[in-house]
């Protein structure tokens, strides 16, 4: 096995993984990740992954965000990027306001002041949170810390964007209204986003795409193209049929693992 | 920014600023300032009130020859000739300096041993349980050795204030960077910070709560290491609390003893609210003031 | 039986006395009394001893205060304190037990008192016997101090231990400190400059005497008597056999610090002491004049301190000459 | 069971334990222990090499007088000496009993003080800042009224322990309580549990981790106050540690001194492994066994 | 206002509230959170509760299950009945094994020891969980964690479950299987549930009947029944379409409070 690292040679926004594996421990402990998978993400593209636990969904956002490190294969982005990645909790720092949170990557980029006061603003308001910069993350609901994650995730002002189940934790309502914002963020920024989820409603909700992931080891064992047209709205049909049909593969899966 | 639109249901900006409005509602709220010094000072009063007047009490019986066990009105007349007398003042400046540098001494030392030891994989196994071990060491058992190190001078003072705290304050470092939560770890390091500025933007801030712990106890340790340690360099022109208080005992000057103990846990209150206002503050900042109200 | 059972009247039931004494070689005729059985013997069937030990005078008297002893061997400084304190009533000089035992050691290459000036010399503690000694004396040889420790000649009050491991490390230039701290010092190297015998006249000053609770003294005069009658023999004891007591101080040492004292220190430290009976009352006042005279301390009354009838008794009866009452 | 349908799928039970296989796999996993115990032991023995070391070489400078800094060889030679000796064994049995009867005591008081203090408003309001500093208050302060309270008699000892421990074992209580979840609470009232039912199933053990904390911090302060405190009360037939520490200090026994203070440190040592044993224990039940593997 | 507390006089395993006020804190930091809620809750009914934050679910549960006083009204529960609660959060108790936490209020009903390990089996074989009894929550999963507190609700033996927003925080693909385990329980065991969601969708697949409060008073604005028959699946077309009304109501209740 070549442990090959990530490296930067495609489009920019493109995202490009040939072979990726990755064994987390050694020897008896070793666990075979992600086994050999190969996926392109188009510039402006939305990708969502769908598989059951454990199957490598973080594991390949992580080796993607270069937080981890490559046991196989290449991964491929664009000269000079740095995606993005958001969890499925907030992960702000309680320490600091709202403001002082998103300013964190822009102060670490060695901007000037005055230019970060104005971006703060500006990506506050595109998560509509304009009043709230002054306020701590514990003043603010589950959906609200989601957003200011998101504006701080854009203050990195990179054209990818990896999410690792980003609205798992929050109420359906929230949820829904938080798809429609992550939309149109995304089609005005032309942002390619990788996202990951074990809903298969909100996969058909949001993505062009849909991969869907074998668990242990992780490998890619079928896609599909969502051709719904947007704006679309979760309780359709049309979703619901595609959403069926995702989770009955993923019930297969499941199963495999069973008894 | 526009409004966007759902499935042809038009979705306005008052449907998310509604739901802010009602998730976030009631969170801040509480009693009046002036209600709440008042509710936090009376039982204070009341319990001082009533250990006078239980010591008084006692001393009515008749329970000990009055040179033994002085009363309340005889305590603090001599607390008031103390008060007034620059013995007390130039003790307390020369031992607040010494607590001041000592304890300074003591947190840097403290904090480079608990990165050090929280950082490093071997010498957590090497140091990890000894700097516990440490903290059981008495003060007088280092007397000779800071005297062989640094003679009569202060920084034999402050070396066996240094060994008394600084276990605790790096206890306090490695007990908060072990528990900064991973997760924001791997969040700044996606934010792009790395190195110092990983410990400067995210393990510093956060594992400041314990640090902070780590402080208080560490005062306690080094004001009794003071205490002892001012015993080792009686220094000219500056007499000092920790003196006052061996003397006060080798000359059997009970009333004199007592005013001093009142001195010290005055310091001690004093110190302890600064070090509780931090840590309120800390909570405050964070969300996790407790329901306690403490 | 503790506390204040003492009160009780005398002669009902059996009496337990409560003895401290400190495990050093100013302490020899309580360490030999108790470690040879002399106390016992002298005390009878009736009385029962208990023996506490410390290791510095303040817990003593804080122990005789609060009614936890009836009687110790101490020195002169907690003595007065004891005295002073208590408006003159918790506790009484029964009798003496040693005398001499100290001494100003300095490094080698000082020889004489102009020499000491601008070095630092260490005491015991602020205002206790020595303390005062030393600063008496550089008053009369015209060299100032302050209480501070300013002046011509710098005093630094420390713990005897800490003289010990000072001096070795060079950080004083002497000290004036009783034995065996003495002959330790001039182990390391010191050279006695002054023996203090020799300021008093009969070369004689109290270090060690044996004080009694006036509470005891009042419910209990026959058990002081024997108990005086305990010490005059003890005292006996120490100088007519002082290889063997010696050898019961080492041991004795040892049975309570872990580890037996230097016989050969014993042996040293031993001629510059005096084992007597004689509490030396007058050496108490005249110290207590010099304190007077250095603004340690204000004028003590010392009158009622002393109680020697019972110690007189003692000796008339043994034939040997009575002490004068002050 | 019989298994379920769904809009006329089958549903079998494989689905359910395969989501459940897939969810709790590579939870429980980690080194051989004889590898775990090698990886812990070399680095301290390699500190205790480099220690050893390094003090020779300070001694072969020829730095300081032999007996004012003493060479390894001494006092382990000295050490071999006290090890069979029985001055060791009865002090360090004499010591043991008093600083387990001290401790226990200062246990007893601390959980009940925390325990009231944590659930009365106005006992919290009237000693909570007092507990702390009762902390900062040196031992010998305490003898005189130990003396008086408890005459010449190990009592008095163990009233000068527990009032040095007794502080930090009630915060470690105080602190436990406030940070029951509420959530936890509200279950066990909606199970049943009321009043000591509650204490029993619910508070107490979810205090336990930062109660353990709290004794921890108490042994230091307990055992500090110990070795002070036995020189209030020296029984002749009784030899302590702490007694023969300030006499082989006050003899000048500088090897003696050394070989007690690593008797110190071994007890020390020993006693934080037991602590630190029960808090792996209690962590690694609470599934929040740090990731830094301590 | 006369504060009545709750008593129990109706029938087992029905729930009665007439007219329940709640008010929190006092003078100018009064908060009136439920103003005349009255419902009745028949013996083996599903009812679920929907609404917005704050509108005073978790208060009219915690008031059911007598945690909390009553400010106003009344509410009657059948003779000797103490309704089970459960939370969003599993509430497990992490120093106990699963054994041991679901034994909890069968020990505190002073039950022998041999008729408590009958019932523990029993009941983790009900939730599908035999096998992890000697476990510690932080063993399992988070649906298996739900689940064991489901068991542990269901040991107090009660023909009353209140349960708050118990799966709000699982992924969907557990969802779904918790929803069909639920509904396998109530018929068994004829229960009546009082069912709390944020989910309009989880609502509409599990109800016999939908109650819409709304916020700030918390009063009953709206209720539907689900005629759909069981077994339903969540993907299904008609609830998606009941799930749409309940959708509609609620975003108009929440944008009442906007700006
Ligand atoms: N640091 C690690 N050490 C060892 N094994 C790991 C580590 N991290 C993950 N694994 C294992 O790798 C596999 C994939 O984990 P990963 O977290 O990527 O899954 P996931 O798809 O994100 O699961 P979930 O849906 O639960 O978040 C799992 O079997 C997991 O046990
Ligand atoms: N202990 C309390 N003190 C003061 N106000 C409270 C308290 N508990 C709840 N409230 C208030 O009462 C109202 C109802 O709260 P409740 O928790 O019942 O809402 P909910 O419908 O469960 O909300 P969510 O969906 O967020 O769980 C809210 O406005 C809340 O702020
Ligand atoms: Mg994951
Ligand atoms: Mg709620």
């Amino acid at each position: 096995m070549t442990a090959t690292t990530t490296t930067s040679r495609g489009a920019t926004g493109s995202v490009a993984l040939q072979g990726v594996t990755k064994v987390y421990g050694h020897g008896d402990n070793a666990v075979l990740a992600l086994d050999g998978v190969s996926l392109d993400v188009a510039p402006g593209e939305f990708v969502c992954l769908v598989g059951a636990s454990g199957c490598g969904k973080s594991t390949l956002l992580n080796l993607v965000a270069g937080l981890d490190r490559l046991s196989g294969g290449r991964i491929e982005l664009g000269d000079g990027v740095n995606p993005g990645l958001m969890f499925q909790e907030p992960a702000l720092f309680p320490w600091l306001t709202v403001d002082a949170n998103v300013e964190v990557p822009l102060k670490l980029r060695g901007l000037p002041r005055p230019e970060r006061r104005a971006k703060v603003a500006e990506l506050l308001r595109t998560v509509h949170l304009a009043d709230f910069g002054r306020k701590r993350p514990h003043q603010l609901s589950g959906g609200m810390r989601q957003r200011v994650a998101l504006a701080r995730t854009l203050a990195l002002d990179t054209p990818v964007l990896l999410m690792d189940e980003p609205f798992g934790a929050l109420d359906a309502m929230t949820r829904d209204i938080l798809h429609d914002e992550l939309e149109r963020i995304w089609s005005e920024r032309q942002l390619s986003v990788l996202f990951v989820t074990h809903n298969v409603r909100e996969a058909a909700r949001l993505a062009d795409r849909i991969i869907l992931l074998s668990s242990r080891p992780g490998r890619i064992i079928w896609s599909t193209r969502v051709d719904v047209p947007r704006p679309r709205r979760i309780d359709s049909p049309e979703i619901a049929s595609i959403a069926a049909e995702v989770t009955d593969r993923l019930r297969t899966e499941v199963g495999r693992h069973g008894q | 920014m526009a409004s966007d639109t759902l499935a042809g249901i038009p979705r306005t900006d008052a449907e998310i600023s509604g739901l802010d409005a009602l998730e976030i509602a009631g969170r801040e709220k509480g009693p009046s300032r002036l209600r709440r010094t008042w509710s936090a000072t009376w039982p204070k009063l009341a319990a001082l009130a009533l250990a006078i007047g239980i010591w008084q009490a006692v001393v009515w019986t008749g329970w000990k020859d009055p040179w033994a066990l002085p009363g309340p009105a005889v305590v603090f007349a001599d607390l008031g000739h103390y008060l007034v007398s620059p013995a007390l003042w130039d003790g307390l400046a020369t031992t607040a300096r010494r607590a001041a540098v000592g304890f300074a001494a003591a947190v840097a030392v403290g904090l480079l041993l608990g990165l050090a030891v929280a950082r490093v994989k071997v010498l957590r196994a090497a140091l990890g349980s000894m700097i516990t071990a440490l903290q059981t060491m008495p003060s007088i058992a280092w007397f000779p050795l800071a005297i062989l190190l640094f003679q009569l001078s202060e920084q034999a003072i402050f070396f066996v204030v240094v060994l008394g705290a600084a276990p605790s304050v790096a206890n306090g470092v490695i007990h908060g960077v072990d528990y900064v939560p991973p997760l924001l770890v791997r969040a700044g390091r996606n934010l792009g910070a790395r190195g110092l500025g990983l410990y400067r933007y995210v393990i510093a801030p956060a594992a400041l709560p314990a640090i902070v712990a780590g402080l208080k106890q560490g005062w306690a340790f080094a004001w009794r290491s003071l205490m002892a340690g001012e015993l080792l360099v009686v220094i000219a022109t500056r007499t000092s609390i920790g003196a006052q208080l061996t003397y006060a005992r080798e000359l059997n000057e009970a009333p004199r003893l007592m005013a001093i103990m009142i001195v010290i846990l005055v310091v001690g209150l004093l110190v302890d609210s600064a070090f509780g206002a931090a840590d309120k503050a800390i909570r405050r900042r964070w969300g996790v003031l407790d329901q306690a109200g403490n | 039986a503790c506390g204040d059972d003492s009160d009780a009247a005398a002669g009902s039931g059996p009496v337990t006395l409560r003895l401290g004494y400190f495990p050093n070689i100013t302490h020899a005729p309580a360490v030999v009394g108790v470690e040879k059985g002399i106390f016992k013997e002298k005390l009878g069937s009736g009385v029962t001893l208990e023996t506490k030990t410390f290791n510095a005078g303040p817990a003593a008297i804080e122990a005789i205060f609060s009614g936890a002893l009836d009687a110790t061997y101490i020195g002169p400084n907690p003595t007065v304190n004891a005295f002073s304190k208590s408006k003159g009533e918790a506790v009484r000089v029964v009798s003496g037990a040693a005398s001499g035992g100290v001494a100003l050691v300095v490094k080698p290459e000082i020889t004489s008192v102009e020499q000491l000036r601008g070095k630092k010399i260490a005491t015991p503690q602020l205002g206790n016997t020595q303390d005062v000694a030393l600063r008496y004396w550089l008053k009369e040889k015209g060299l100032k101090t302050t209480k501070e420790g300013g002046g011509d000649v710098q005093v630094v009050p420390q713990e005897n231990a800490q003289t010990v491991e000072t001096f070795t490390s060079g950080a004083i230039d002497g000290a004036w400190v009783p034995e065996p701290y003495v002959s330790r010092l001039v182990n390391a190297g010191g050279k006695v400059l002054v023996d203090e015998r020799d300021l008093w006249p009969d070369k004689k000053f109290v270090i060690t005497n044996l004080i009694v609770s006036t509470k005891f003294l009042k419910a209990h005069p026959d058990v002081v008597k024997k108990l005086v009658e305990g010490q005059v023999a003890a005292n006996d004891f120490v100088n007519t056999k002082p290889e063997e007591a010696q050898q019961a101080v080492s041991d004795h040492i040892g049975k309570i610090t872990g580890k037996p004292l230097d016989v050969k220190l014993i042996k040293q430290a031993w001629p510059t002491l005096e084992f007597t009976n004689d509490p030396i009352a007058s050496s108490l006042k005249t110290g207590l004049d010099h304190a007077v005279a250095v603004e340690l301390t204000q004028p003590v009354d010392l009158n009622g301190l002393y109680d020697l009838t019972y110690l007189n008794e003692v000796l008339k009866a043994q034939g040997e000459p009575e002490v004068s009452q002050p």
